[in-house]
């Protein structure tokens, strides 16, 4: 087998700063935009930027993931000698292997990525909304003779701060790696996409972990080593809409944006679909008494109530009187009669019975958690 | 080994010609139905959800649709390795004085039975949309004294299309002749009579048996016919479907049977039951529905973009109405495109429609426009020519 | 989904007395018979008896297995709602996961578990060779009214003392379990197959771990706590070919076993077939100077040495002048030119150098490991 | 998207005649081959693994057999999302006197074309076994001046068949003509002659271009002919395919081929090269060699059982060889059985021939006697009938 770049999404982070959306669910599992999970973002930029071969690393609630990736058919990534792999933690003759951190996620998977002899390894987070070709940017790489390659978003100087800025010379070869700089020299964020030539990066990390100077997370140790080895290293600018959705806030504003009827994310495009797994589900059924407005609806849904600047996912049933309104609400959630929702994000298989109330406001996010109940429905045939 | 309990022959042969220009490109089999399925989705759903695998699917003369539907047959499960979609190429137009077509004839069905290896075979068609539970019409074969068994509906005297073929039932409720509804006797406990759904079960050895001495004597009965003279002389056991089914034979009942999803009760028996319909997958981003949208009492697909109003309608996917349109009572197909201030009433718009702005299509329940495939209607004048031809 | 019934394959263990030819793989991937792997038995009779729904419990070197099973569409089980999923460790919010034993890995993946709702959990163990409708298991489990049943091998008295012995009444109610017996008051040993109702084998799980009293073994633990709760319990006999193929001698004879005309495994039964993933090889080549004889041969070898009384699985080359006796060669190995073998396992892509001399004996197996190479090969075109 | 840098059109309507009885039932397409493959594996396999993922297939009459074998495409990676294996019905005895049919014809064509979305389409029957590297011809054809490009062969003189085609090369070797081989002039460098392989690519656009434009003048020119033309009007690229290759067009050349793959230098190349050949997966046992089995230079499928004398043959799975029989020269094709003592000497039995014991069959290298499909010799005198039959 021999593939010439694979790809390895980090899926593993608990999500913690999600909350209570993922207490039962991996971060890259939870619903995105009424049709999707945010890990269909990366491997749909994979199937469309003809990568194929592609290493989901993961450690955590990973059931949820699995059910959903399956052999990657959905995304046109079950070909012979490529496909999806899962990838968990695993013992061998040498002990019990978890995973420590992005770095050291990719060094417990050396034999995966040989099985394939890569010449480029392409280092994903499976937790952003973005669209890019990555063929491009090995293209670039290939282009620079870099050994490393580092996705880069531009920023605005005030929001720099924030991010692990990249500062680069006229020729975009990145002289130096600051981490959330006070006063950044450049607005150039990293976005956590990486090009690697394999075999360099192999050796670093067999190195450092036969030594003492393990390598554990590309930002903080592989990054400085390649800039202190004066390896050709060299920044990437995406200029597309793209968004980390880490946090309740930005998940739930990335879903807002989602609404837009200009959003840059342009989903209908049909050059660069989003795919994602398709469940056998009835067509999305409005009701007399409904009333939908500036909202995205999908299948299964049965809407008998109002809903305003909202996103509905698979499955989810409005009772009637009830008014959703700047919200996302997951898959299979069931909300009763009389329901206020408001400013709220609410988890997969929730359940709000008659006349609750989930009110949130811009600063602070109401969220229902998975399979969380609140109240009770009336009696209803 | 349960995958070979049962094999499903669906024949995709049904008449066709009052359903034009709906079947003008398609069989019955896969003329869209309420937002999202082809009729042969139901069939098809029926055999996987009672655990068949292995199904031989005879084709209709235009079978390209067919064949780009079920493709493998994954999405029914119908493509593991101990199973499989066989597909029969179309034959009706032979020349059946020919001894080696009708030979030919009888093979196509021996072969796939043989091979099925399955103690059972389900036969049915696609035009009668149901929700059968066929491990329930085998439980009850097995219980069941007659060699073969047939499934009909009651349908209530009143709404029974008079030149529906019905069955005359004997005493232990075994059918022992077939009559047109009109002429078939009421039963006098519910006033309904009893309609064939041309759905059967038998024993796969006894459909061979079957098969082969027809096969032998030279004699051509194609096998509808076969079947419908087998279950008199063999005095079928009939059993009897209760859940939602429409015969769709003309446009006013595929009209009727789209506008029937719109009630909740049927919605829910046929489309959201234990036993899910499965048909092909499409990735389609969510609908729209834009700040002047107004939706009501309707089926919508997905990848739509609603700015208009809709009234009582299904739409399939990928559909837009634009703002200031009107639709209402009507049938929309995937990829159609109803323009600014255009106002439609039972209408029913094929696939890749385009109807232009302020162009105003007023049918009516009895007798909805109906758009070919593909038509395009620029302005009002385009519109007249189109509903006189 | 509601699925009756469930299996669970433990194929969790490291296979140490399988020595070097489990190095880097799990022991159910190890190669049998040629064109098999252990784990195709238990995968094909689940497909056989339609038990469509397996989880397959791994934590030591799963690449292999993973990449064998894929989705499980190979033994026709890549069904909508169930399907092969292979459960390795994870972590959750409660901690890390590792499998401490038989009844652990099963208490670990609950959720998985109740993800099908099923009625009956069937446990197989993922390292036997055998053909057993476990359909018939479930009927008599039934007709018991048993809330366990456990599959037994009747064995000759003098053998009892090596395995778990099941003394049994009238009806075939287990009385009493007995772990390698001195004195055997039966001879029904356990081949470690069980069905369960699993609602109480939940609860007892459970409530196992919420106290102090740990159910980390089936043999160990649960078999004996259902006897002494009165749990009714029943011995199901199994009476066709059955093999543990746990160590080199008995892998060895198994493969032996397999050579000869009248086995009882009837590998050609096509009413129960043994499937396994299938490569994409040329046929067989037998050239003008080989001599095959009592063996078996498969896809992509190519001989042109002697084969007497062996098996040679998918890829397997002989060079001229070789000898190969009463041994099983594993795919991938390349055999040099008069090489000697003889009462050996050669591993997977194991390389016998020109020369090369291999001799067991019937009592010392001799055993080349996985990769392992002995020797080398004279230029050649 | 690489998936849609190139797709595929693979016709499978090539003349069968001189190869009866082995194709009563079956096109070239699916001829058995070198004891595992089918003839189509060759092109289905040079398109997967040039990645493409988008395959039209035209049909032959006999179509179960193509369709059986390929099914949904899984075995070629031909049945991904983004691309699949798409089959045009049989056409060849349509009436193209009727503008209805010729328009037709050419939509099936356009059809396929538009909705691949592709830039190039790579245009290739099945009978030229071949192992041929489909990028390095893009790359070739990406590099040249001309619209198309044509791939041949080059064969010594003295081993051309006079009648097969050759291209007349103009000074850049650019394709100006058309000859049969014997009106071909020898490359006086290494004595061969340049022959067609009937494969061809070109820009999907202007494929789309030149049929249009075909379909819009109303005359009828079926694709292989259109294309002949088109190559010399545009005076194609001429790619040289250096591999191993036969064109299988009589029994003669169908039995050289296979006994050709006993060659390791031909088998190697074909065969186990960095391109592998793909085919429908089955699952058989290992073959057993029994302790009289006596084989040599011989090819074997799995599932097979032989105790006799196996020399120079080719066997496909599921044979099985009796004691005492002996084979030789022969090609023995799957599910196939010959008796004890039997003697065979350059035999082609098709599937499912069974020969009884002591039988003797003698061919000829040059003659072969070919068994067609299910032939059954169970003595001598039998074997005398089908001989002169």
């Amino acid at each position: 087998m021999n593939t010439e770049m694979l790809a390895m999404i980090l899926a593993g982070g608990q999500g913690t700063r999600l909350g209570k959306l993922t207490r039962f669910t991996a971060k890259p599992a939870v619903p995105f935009g009424g049709r999707y999970r945010i890990i269909d973002f990366a491997l749909s930029n994979c199937s469309n930027s003809g990568v194929n071969t592609v290493g989901v690393v993961t450690q955590y609630q990973p059931l949820e993931l699995n059910a959903h990736i399956q052999n990657g058919a959905s995304w046109g990534l079950a070909e012979k000698n490529a496909g999806v792999t899962v990838l968990q933690p695993y013992a061998s003759s040498e002990g019990e292997k978890w995973f420590q951190g992005t770095a050291h996620a990719i060094y417990q998977n050396i034999a995966y990525i040989d099985l394939y002899s890569p010449k480029y390894v392409l280092i994903l987070s499976g937790d952003h909304i973005y669209k890019m070709d990555y063929e491009a940017m090995l293209a670039y790489h290939k282009a620079q003779h870099a050994s490393l390659t580092v996705g880069v978003l531009p920023v605005s100087m005030d929001e720099a701060p924030r991010f692990g800025i990249m500062n680069t010379d006229e020729t975009n070869r990145i002289v130096q790696f600051e981490e959330k700089p006070k006063h950044p020299k450049s607005n150039l964020a990293s976005m956590g996409i990486y090009i690697f030539n394999w075999a360099p990066l192999k050796k670093l990390l067999m190195d450092s972990y036969s030594t003492d100077g393990r390598m554990e997370d590309f930002g903080h140790d592989v990054i400085p080593a390649y800039l202190n080895r004066n390896e050709p290293t060299y920044a990437y600018a995406f200029h597309g809409y793209w968004k980390d959705v880490g946090t309740i806030k930005s998940l739930w504003q990335a879903n807002m944006e989602f609404l837009e009827p200009d959003n840059p994310l342009d989903i209908d495009d049909r050059n660069w679909r989003i795919y994602s797994r398709n469940d056998a589900l009835p067509p999305m059924f409005i009701t007399e008494t409904a009333k939908v407005h500036r909202s995205m609806v999908v299948d299964g849904c049965y809407v008998a109530g109002e809903v305003d600047h909202s996103v509905l996912s698979q499955n989810v049933k409005i009772g009637t009187g009830s008014v959703i309104k700047d919200s996302m609400i997951m898959p299979n959630a069931v909300i009763g009669k009389n329901v206020t929702i408001d400013h709220a994000i609410v988890g997969e298989r929730a359940i709000i019975g008659d006349g609750g109330q989930v009110i949130g406001s811009d600063d602070d996010i109401a969220v229902v958690g998975f399979q969380e109940v609140l109240g009770r429905m009336e009696e209803d045939k | 080994m349960r995958e070979s309990e049962m094999c499903a022959v669906i024949d995709l042969n049904e008449p066709s010609q009052d359903l034009a220009p709906l079947t003008n490109e398609r069989p019955v089999g896969t003329m869209p139905f309420a937002g999202r399925y082809r009729l042969v989705d139901f069939p098809l759903s029926a055999i996987s959800n009672a655990g068949i695998r292995t199904a031989g699917i005879f084709l209709p003369r235009s079978s390209r649709s067919v064949e780009d539907h079920i493709r493998s047959g994954q999405a029914w499960d119908l493509d593991t390795i101990t199973g499989g979609v066989f597909s029969f190429p179309y034959v009706a137009t032979r020349d059946y004085s020919d001894p080696v077509n009708i030979h030919r004839y009888y093979d196509n069905y021996l072969t796939f039975l043989i091979k099925s290896k399955s103690r059972y075979v389900f036969i049915t068609g696609a035009r009668n949309v149901s929700n059968l539970d066929v491990n329930a019409l085998l439980q009850f074969h097995q219980a069941s004294p007659n060699p073969i068994s047939a499934v009909y509906r009651s349908v209530p005297t009143t709404m029974a299309d008079p030149d529906q073929e019905g069955f005359v039932l004997g005493e232990d409720n075994e059918v022992i002749g077939f009559a047109p509804s009109h002429e078939l006797p009421e039963r006098t406990s519910d006033h309904t009579k009893p309609i064939s759904m041309q759905m059967y079960l038998t024993r796969t050895d006894y459909l061979i048996e079957l098969l082969s001495r027809v096969q032998n004597s030279g004699e051509f009965t194609r096998l509808p016919q076969l079947l419908h003279e087998e279950i008199v002389s063999a005095q079928a056991n009939a059993f009897e479907y209760t859940g939602y089914c429409a015969t769709i034979h003309d446009i006013q009942s595929y009209y009727q049977a789209n506008m029937d999803m719109l009630n909740e009760e049927n919605f829910h028996a046929l489309l959201f039951s234990q036993r899910a319909i499965f048909t092909k997958n499409k990735n389609e981003a969510p609908t729209y529905f834009a700040p002047e949208a107004d939706v009501l009492g309707s089926l919508l697909g997905t990848g739509g973009q609603i700015e208009g109003q809709v009234r009582h309608s299904v739409l399939f996917r990928n559909v837009t109405v634009e703002d200031g349109a009107h639709v209402a009572d009507s049938i929309v197909m995937q990829s159609s495109h109803i323009g600014k201030n255009a106002m439609l009433s039972c209408v029913i718009m094929d696939k890749g429609c385009i109807v232009g702005p302020n162009v105003k299509l007023q049918g009516t329940s009895s007798a909805p426009i109906v758009l070919a495939k593909g038509t395009t209607i620029l302005d009002q004048a385009a519109a007249e020519e189109v509903l006189q031809s």
